[in-house]
């Protein structure tokens, strides 16, 4: 396929996954939507991977779903604390800087 | 009441009505959840019904509902006669149904001031026990059944066919021997039934070793059920825990040792088995334990079998005096009792029955608080309750 | 859709429904009372081995079950729960009531708490009799129930049609 | 298309032929089956009785510290496997390498052990 | 009513009576005024009848002074004689009470139709004893002894459900055996057991012969 | 030309890629299911009975052989339930995700040296990957049944399963580091022509120098079988079968084949990549006989693994939530860590 | 060649039709499911570039344990089954906006830029990966240590504290 293809797949779900982070409430969905743009961050490297025709685009996937990984468990660990204490997740809600 | 000849339609009014009280009585509505363990459960031996409230996995607070196998026994004992009664009543304890008919028949005997001879005594006290060896032999295999472990409860069933062959070889009856009767049994013991039952014994003693190696020997057993549902002697005995669950508390206490009936307990030599722990671990010792102990006292009582009449005199239509009395024995579950109140006539005319379950399991919600829900099964499985003997 | 609930299903066909369902009979047990446990022996002890009729009592959960063997005492406080049970198991499903006190009430017939028959609830397809019946009698039911389903018409059976006995 | 492709796309007609097994059975099934409503059929099962407070307790927080540390350790596993396919071309340095990659790792869950986190409270 | 008792169980039994007596002593010295009467069966057990409101200070003096650790069972007796002529070689089927005011009580007295009755036992002493009450026929309730015996609860909601008596205190008093709706108190002696009104009980009519009996 | 050479040439000549694709898809279609029945025949029905000295199924078929075969037919027969309060969707694609699971790790098994639907450069870290989407499939079925029972069930079998995957994964790696490759068909012949320090009789069944590997890797599986003594999450004496609770007719049967057609592909697994898979240590392993004779090897191995696994399911009483995580945390995984440790000293420095 | 443009255009549109049904639909569980499509399609993307062992780590790591991970989380922080929260929000219309410019900037930027570039699906083999990593990159292969451990702590504390509180 193209290459052209692919990140443009890449652009459209990091959109969709920018839209979600914006538009979602629940923490829970925001994490997903997180989950996307670095998926689209993925294929990018990926095909700039295959396009150079060097691994290094798959080493820094890799890394990247390292993070990712580490990234969601912080996170939800952190929502569930959220739930624990306010029974909600709504994000609207989680004012803490007014305390 | 289901009358018969109601039409459909009242039948189903009736369900609707009896559907609505299926659900829980006690309404509770905090965040944790309620599960309903039973009625139909694999876990609960039939029909308890158990309500937990839950946090995650956490028994807040759990409470038997009970009530689904109760059929009123002290109501109807009321309009049979005495012989009647002992139809019954072998109902209560279905696995050790012989059991429960010796209690009956000890306080109706105190009433009437009749003693049965001293053979009938030695056969009643060998039945007994070949009781107690089939019923609590199923325990022993139901409780690593609810552990999660089949194979046992296969080898439990196969083995207690032995025991069962003989009580049908002497009464007749493979489950509900009816066997007893007031002043004696019913019948003499068939030839070769002594030989026959001593190899049984041999058998079931094969079963207690091949047990206490493979079940109680088990690591994973030791870990299910270590520490797991402790009950103190004081709390137990306050709450009439009785038989093998005090015992595996460190409380010495055995009515064949220490009641007064007219049992042939005192006349052979066995020694009553306790444990200190408490725990479930500690109740399925001391009653695989027992059941060994049992097979060694059928030995000696066939041995020692007095010869002479089975039957004291007594008249044909059995009237009881009146009066009070209750007899109690140790029966497999723990003590059960029948306090018979007798106004002269063919019937009795209060009977309350004291049976073990019932009482066993009343320490259920003290017991069950806090524990986790896998050990909610080893406790209710280790407490070893019969539904038939809590409700009656 | 519902071939065979229509019954155009060809008679071969049919011939081997009947004879898969009669034997692979997964069957919900049902404990109540002293029935149940020689039920239980009927399961449970090598003499009687019910599996080797092709029953297999795995199920713990009616969904899976197709043969609900009511064993024992039913209360009136029980009756509710024993019918949500068997409308929950999927169709088609077969009764046995083993035991005096589920056909008719047996010693309890003058109790006050008792159900004088399950039948009065739930359609059973065999009954056995006895207090409790011996294991032998528990096979011989089903033995009988696997006789039926071998013969019926499944199209009947299908619709929960009643039972017709001849 | 590559031997590669081919490979992969084999694997794609399995998944599909798991959809076909399921769907096909299920299909079949619906020329034979019975359905017969009757009005408690529908009700979740709950041994026997009405399902009461549907509320799922939320403090089963130890499920999801085991789902973090499996993560954690998975991720791991990720980067040991192609390093065990190599580990003889890099000798030494490589076993030091993961010695070390595992040994900081191990002291998470060391961590957890001694903090008693993994003793399912 | 007494027991008669050959020689050598006699003696046997000779020195748990005497601790039965020392029993009901303790018993009526600790309730002084609560308790009315006792019965002893020698060889067979002690009956105690307290007064309704020593109905808990019994039970912790057994308790706390005899060491009966061992709470037995609990239960009432309603001493109504059977309106319905329940006895086996009656065949009339008769609603009416047939000797109203009639009621004879057992061992230790009393006086109104129910009375309450607990066993308790010593698992040192291996005895037992009987307690029992009067209820006023009014006024059906007696305080609970959950507090000091935990495992009464269960016998006390068995109490109510089948006699319809009110245990003062109680936590929890509910039906424990039957539908929540059921109608009456099986156990109370006018509760009519409707399967045998329909069809009344034919009475005896099959005499069993025993072993060695001849017949006659 | 013989009866022999006309097979090899048959065998030799290159099929079109397509012709060969149907006749594994057809192959495999018919192997999971059929690996479910034996497995299920043999052990579940036969073996379980025995233990318990019965005889098990005899009615159905020649000693009861065509038992299951009555099963599946009859659960086509059974009404297909949806409770009310079920998510209906996830509730019907859930036995799919499972059945998925277990077709795909199919994929990568060999059977003999073309005997083998795709031979991937990371052939058992595919495989351990695709047996891992089972847990999303248990998941689902737990959550969209709306039943306590369920829910409970399915989250503890989640979390029994990604307990033990990790162990799975990292006994495998012992393999992995000796025979220096992931893909399968390597290491069955790094197995079958290697030395055991330079004695090369048998080859080196992996078995012999990572013991330690297979003992995990057994225990592993039996607990991703969510099998005695790790069947809580199912546990019928508890929790009603857990996530399968609201499952009729074949929607259950399906869970039913993940299990056992997983089972046999675990016992697979273990065989390849401990028991030197379909060929034996003598023997040109390029030969065309291998794909005739490597299935029929593959499966006494198989069974005989398989044998283990349910000898274990029928004697051991269950394991507690905690205890078995307790096992797998704090004992299987320092194990298996300490192994891939060990076994990669033996191999720099050998 | 063009077997994998058609595989690319199947995949690339149930792509991007569940990652929308991910932010739009107001099920949870829902979406955790339409994030697995999701998954498994970038795998499959992978896969199509020869990307080989990270594909199979997306679907290792991804489909086999964040998603258990993000299940878990959900199921949680429910309390009810039949009981969805309120899960869009107020100021979706923005969200939108910024989210449809950001696209047309992307698509601006990336429309003619490489134009038919074909990318090249040789496989590169695991072992390849591995040199790199064992080589170039063991640096930040070490540091992914610390950071999964820093992880790890920072979760544990936290749950800890819940435990206690």
């Amino acid at each position: 396929m193209l290459l052209n293809e692919m990140l443009l797949l890449g652009a459209v779900l990091f959109c969709i996954g920018v839209y979600g982070v914006l538009a979602r409430r629940n923490g829970v969905l925001v994490l997903m939507s997180i989950e996307l743009i670095l998926n689209a961050v993925n294929i990018n490297l990926i095909a700039f991977g295959a396009f150079h025709d060097t691994v290094v685009g798959q080493i820094f996937a890799l890394f990247v779903i390292t993070v990712a990984a580490a990234e969601v468990g912080i996170g939800l660990a952190i929502v569930l604390l959220l739930y624990r204490n306010r029974r909600s997740i709504d994000l609207d809600q989680v004012d803490l800087m007014k305390g | 009441m289901t009358a018969s000849g109601t039409d459909q339609r009242q039948q189903l009014a009736y369900v609707a009505a009896q559907a609505a009280d299926a659900r829980l009585n006690v309404e509770i509505e905090t965040e944790g959840m309620t599960l309903n363990i039973g009625p139909q459960h694999p876990a609960t031996h039939g029909t308890l019904r158990l309500v937990a409230r839950l946090d995650g996995e956490q028994v807040v607070e759990a409470e038997p509902i009970m009530g689904y196998m109760h059929r009123g026994y002290e109501k109807l004992a009321e309009v049979r006669t005495y012989p009647q009664i002992t139809t019954l009543i072998n109902r209560i304890d279905w696995l050790g149904s012989f059991a429960n008919e010796v209690p009956f028949i000890l306080a109706a005997e105190k009433l009437m001031e009749v003693e049965a001879p001293p053979r009938a005594q030695w056969i009643r006290t060998a039945l007994f026990e070949l009781s107690r060896i089939a019923n609590i032999t199923l325990f022993l295999g139901d409780m690593a059944v609810q552990l999660g472990a089949v194979t046992p409860v296969f080898m439990a069933f196969r083995d207690r066919e032995f025991v069962l062959n003989q009580i049908e070889a002497a009464t007749g009856g493979r489950f509900h021997p009816n066997f007893d009767r007031i002043g004696g049994l019913k019948d003499d013991l068939p030839r070769g039934w002594i030989e026959d039952t001593k190899q049984a014994m041999e058998k079931m003693r094969n079963f207690c070793d091949e047990f206490e190696e493979l079940v109680l020997g088990n690591e994973i057993f030791q870990a299910r059920c270590r520490g797991i549902g402790i009950v103190p002697p004081e709390v137990g005995l306050a709450y009439g825990l009785s038989g093998a669950n005090v015992r595996a508390s460190g409380v010495d206490w055995d009515l064949r040792r220490d009641g007064q009936e007219a049992l042939a307990y005192d006349q052979i030599d066995w020694r009553v088995w306790t444990h200190p722990d408490g725990d479930s671990f500690a109740r399925y010792w001391v009653r695989l334990q027992e059941t060994r102990e049992a097979t060694h006292m059928v030995d000696q009582l066939l041995d020692g079998l007095p010869p002479g009449p089975i039957m004291a005199k007594v008249p044909r239509i059995i009237k009881v005096p009146g009066g009070e009395a209750y007899a109690a024995t140790e029966n497999p579950l723990g003590e059960m009792g029948y306090y018979i109140v007798s106004k002269g006539d063919l019937v009795p005319f209060r009977v309350k029955i004291r049976s073990a379950s019932f009482s066993n399991m009343s320490i259920t919600p003290w017991l069950l608080k806090g524990v986790y829900v896998p050990d909610i099964i080893t406790i209710l499985a280790s407490l070893y309750f019969i539904l038939g003997d809590i409700d009656r | 859709m519902g071939l065979v609930a229509s019954g155009k299903a060809p008679k071969p066909l049919t011939k081997l429904l009947n004879l898969s369902r009669k034997y692979s009979i997964w069957m919900y047990q049902w404990g109540l009372a002293c029935c149940a446990i020689e039920m239980g022996a009927v399961i449970g002890s090598p003499r009687y081995d019910v599996m080797r009729l092709g029953v297999i009592p795995f199920p713990a959960s009616p969904r899976q079950a197709d043969l609900v063997v009511i064993s024992g005492t039913v209360t009136d406080k029980m009756v509710p729960s024993i019918l949500r049970l068997y409308e929950q198991m999927p169709d088609p499903k077969y009764v046995i009531s083993m035991g005096s006190c589920a056909n008719c009430g047996g010693p309890y017939w003058d109790s006050y708490s008792v159900t004088k028959g399950i039948d009065q609830i739930i359609p059973v397809d065999v009954y056995v009799p006895g207090c409790p019946p011996r294991p032998e009698a528990l096979l011989e039911g089903i033995v009988l129930l696997q006789e039926r389903i071998g013969n019926e018409d499944p199209a009947v059976r299908w619709k929960g049609g009643p039972i017709v006995v001849d | 298309m590559s031997e590669f492709l081919r490979d992969y796309l084999l694997v794609a007609l399995f998944l599909m032929l798991a959809g076909a097994l399921v769907f096909g059975m299920l299909g079949l099934g619906s020329l034979l089956r019975p359905s017969r409503p009757q009005p408690q059929k529908y009700i979740t099962y709950e041994s026997g009785v009405d399902p009461v407070g549907l509320g799922w307790s939320q403090s089963n927080i130890r499920y999801y510290v085991f789902a973090l540390l499996f993560v954690m350790f998975d991720v791991e596993a990720v980067f040991i496997f192609p390093w065990a396919t190599r580990l003889e071309a890099y000798g030494t340095f490589g076993l030091v390498e993961m010695a070390i990659f595992i040994f900081i790792l191990a002291l998470g869950l060391v961590y957890a052990w001694r903090k008693g986190v993994l003793r399912w409270i | 009513m007494s027991s008669t008792e050959t020689g050598a169980d006699a003696e046997a039994g000779a020195q748990p009576d005497r601790r039965r007596e020392d029993w009901a002593d303790k018993m009526a010295d600790a309730l002084g005024e609560g308790c009315l009467e006792h019965h002893i069966i020698p060889g067979s057990d002690l009956w105690v009848r307290v007064t309704r409101d020593s109905w808990t200070g019994a039970a912790t003096a057994a308790r706390d002074r005899l060491g009966c650790a061992f709470f037995d069972w609990l239960s009432a007796i309603d001493w109504l004689p059977s309106p319905y002529g329940r006895d086996m070689d009656a065949q009339e089927d008769n609603p009416e009470p047939r000797a109203a005011g009639a009621t004879e009580q057992g061992y230790a007295g009393g006086e109104t139709r129910f009375q309450m009755v607990m066993r308790l036992y010593s698992v040192t002493d291996h005895l037992g004893i009987t307690i029992k009450a009067d209820l006023p026929d009014g006024d059906l309730s007696i305080d609970t002894l959950i507090p000091i015996f935990a495992g009464a609860n269960w016998h006390e909601r068995e109490a109510w459900e089948m006699f319809g008596i009110r245990f003062n205190g109680h936590p929890d008093l509910r039906n424990i055996y039957l539908p929540g709706e059921f109608e009456g108190n099986p156990l109370r002696k006018d509760f009519p057991l409707l399967a045998r009104r329909v069809k009344p009980w034919p009475g005896i009519v099959d005499v069993e012969l025993f072993p060695g009996e001849e017949d006659s | 030309m013989t009866g022999a050479t006309a097979v090899s040439g048959l065998l030799a000549a290159e099929v079109p890629y397509w012709a060969s694709s149907i006749i594994k898809l057809g192959v495999v279609a018919l192997v999971v299911p059929t690996a479910a029945l034996i497995l299920g025949y043999v052990f579940l029905m036969k073996m379980m009975s025995f233990m318990q000295s019965r005889l098990g199924p005899m009615e159905a078929g020649p000693y009861g052989t065509l038992q299951l075969l009555a099963d599946g037919l009859k659960f086509l027969q059974k009404e297909d339930i949806f409770p009310d309060k079920a998510d209906r969707t996830v509730f019907a694609l859930a036995p799919l995700v499972v059945l998925i699971s277990t077709f795909l790790i199919y994929v990568v098994i060999p059977a003999g040296p073309d005997a083998v639907v795709a031979q991937l450069d990371v052939g058992v870290f595919y495989a351990l990957a695709v047996s891992s989407l089972s847990v999303v499939g248990i998941l689902m079925a737990g959550w969209a049944s709306a039943n306590k029972y369920a829910l409970m069930g399915g989250l503890r079998a989640a979390g029994q399963l990604i307990a033990y995957e990790l162990p799975l994964v990292l006994a495998v790696m012992g393999v992995v580091i000796q025979a220096g490759t992931l893909d399968l068909q390597k290491i069955v012949s790094a197995q079958a022509t290697g030395e055991i320090f330079g004695w090369g009789g048998i080859g080196n069944p992996f078995i012999l120098t990572q013991f330690a590997g297979f003992f995990i890797f057994l225990v592993a599986v039996q607990a991703e079988l969510t099998q005695p003594p790790f069947d809580m999450p199912v546990a019928e004496s508890e929790i009603v079968g857990g996530y399968q609770v609201e499952y009729t007719g074949f929607r259950f049967l399906f869970f039913f084949m993940g299990e056992f057609g997983t089972a046999f592909a675990f016992g697979a697994l273990a065989s390849v990549l401990f028991l030197g898979g379909w060929a034996l240590p003598w023997g040109d392993l390029g030969h065309w006989g291998f794909n005739i004779a490597g299935p029929v090897i593959m499966l006494v191995k198989v069974l005989a693994v398989s044998a283990l696994i349910f000898w274990f399911r029928f004697t051991y009483p269950r394991l507690r939530e905690d205890q078995l995580q307790r096992l797998a945390w704090k004992f299987l995984i320092p194990l298996s860590l300490v192994n891939i440790v060990v076994t990669g000293v033996f191999k720099v420095v050998l | 060649m063009i077997a994998e443009h058609v595989a690319f255009g199947i995949i690339a549109a149930v792509m991007v039709a569940s990652a929308l049904r991910v932010v739009t639909t107001r099920d949870i569980v829902h979406a955790a499911l339409y994030l697995v499509i999701v998954l498994a399609g970038v795998a499959a993307l992978f896969l199509l570039v020869g990307a080989e062992f990270t594909g199979i780590t997306q679907v290792l790591i991804y489909i086999g344990a964040v998603i258990v991970l993000f299940l878990f989380g959900i199921m949680l922080t429910r309390s009810d089954f039949d009981q969805d929260a309120e899960t869009d929000h107020k100021r979706k219309f923005p969200a939108v906006l910024t989210a449809l410019l950001l696209l047309a900037v992307m698509i601006g930027a990336l429309v003619d830029r490489f134009e038919d570039i074909e990318l090249d699906p040789t496989p590169q083999t695991t072992a390849q990966v591995s040199d790199e990593l064992f080589s170039q990159y063991i640096v930040p292969f070490e540091a992914v240590s610390v950071l999964l451990l820093a992880a790890l702590i920072g979760a544990i504390v936290i749950a800890r504290r819940e435990e206690g509180g």
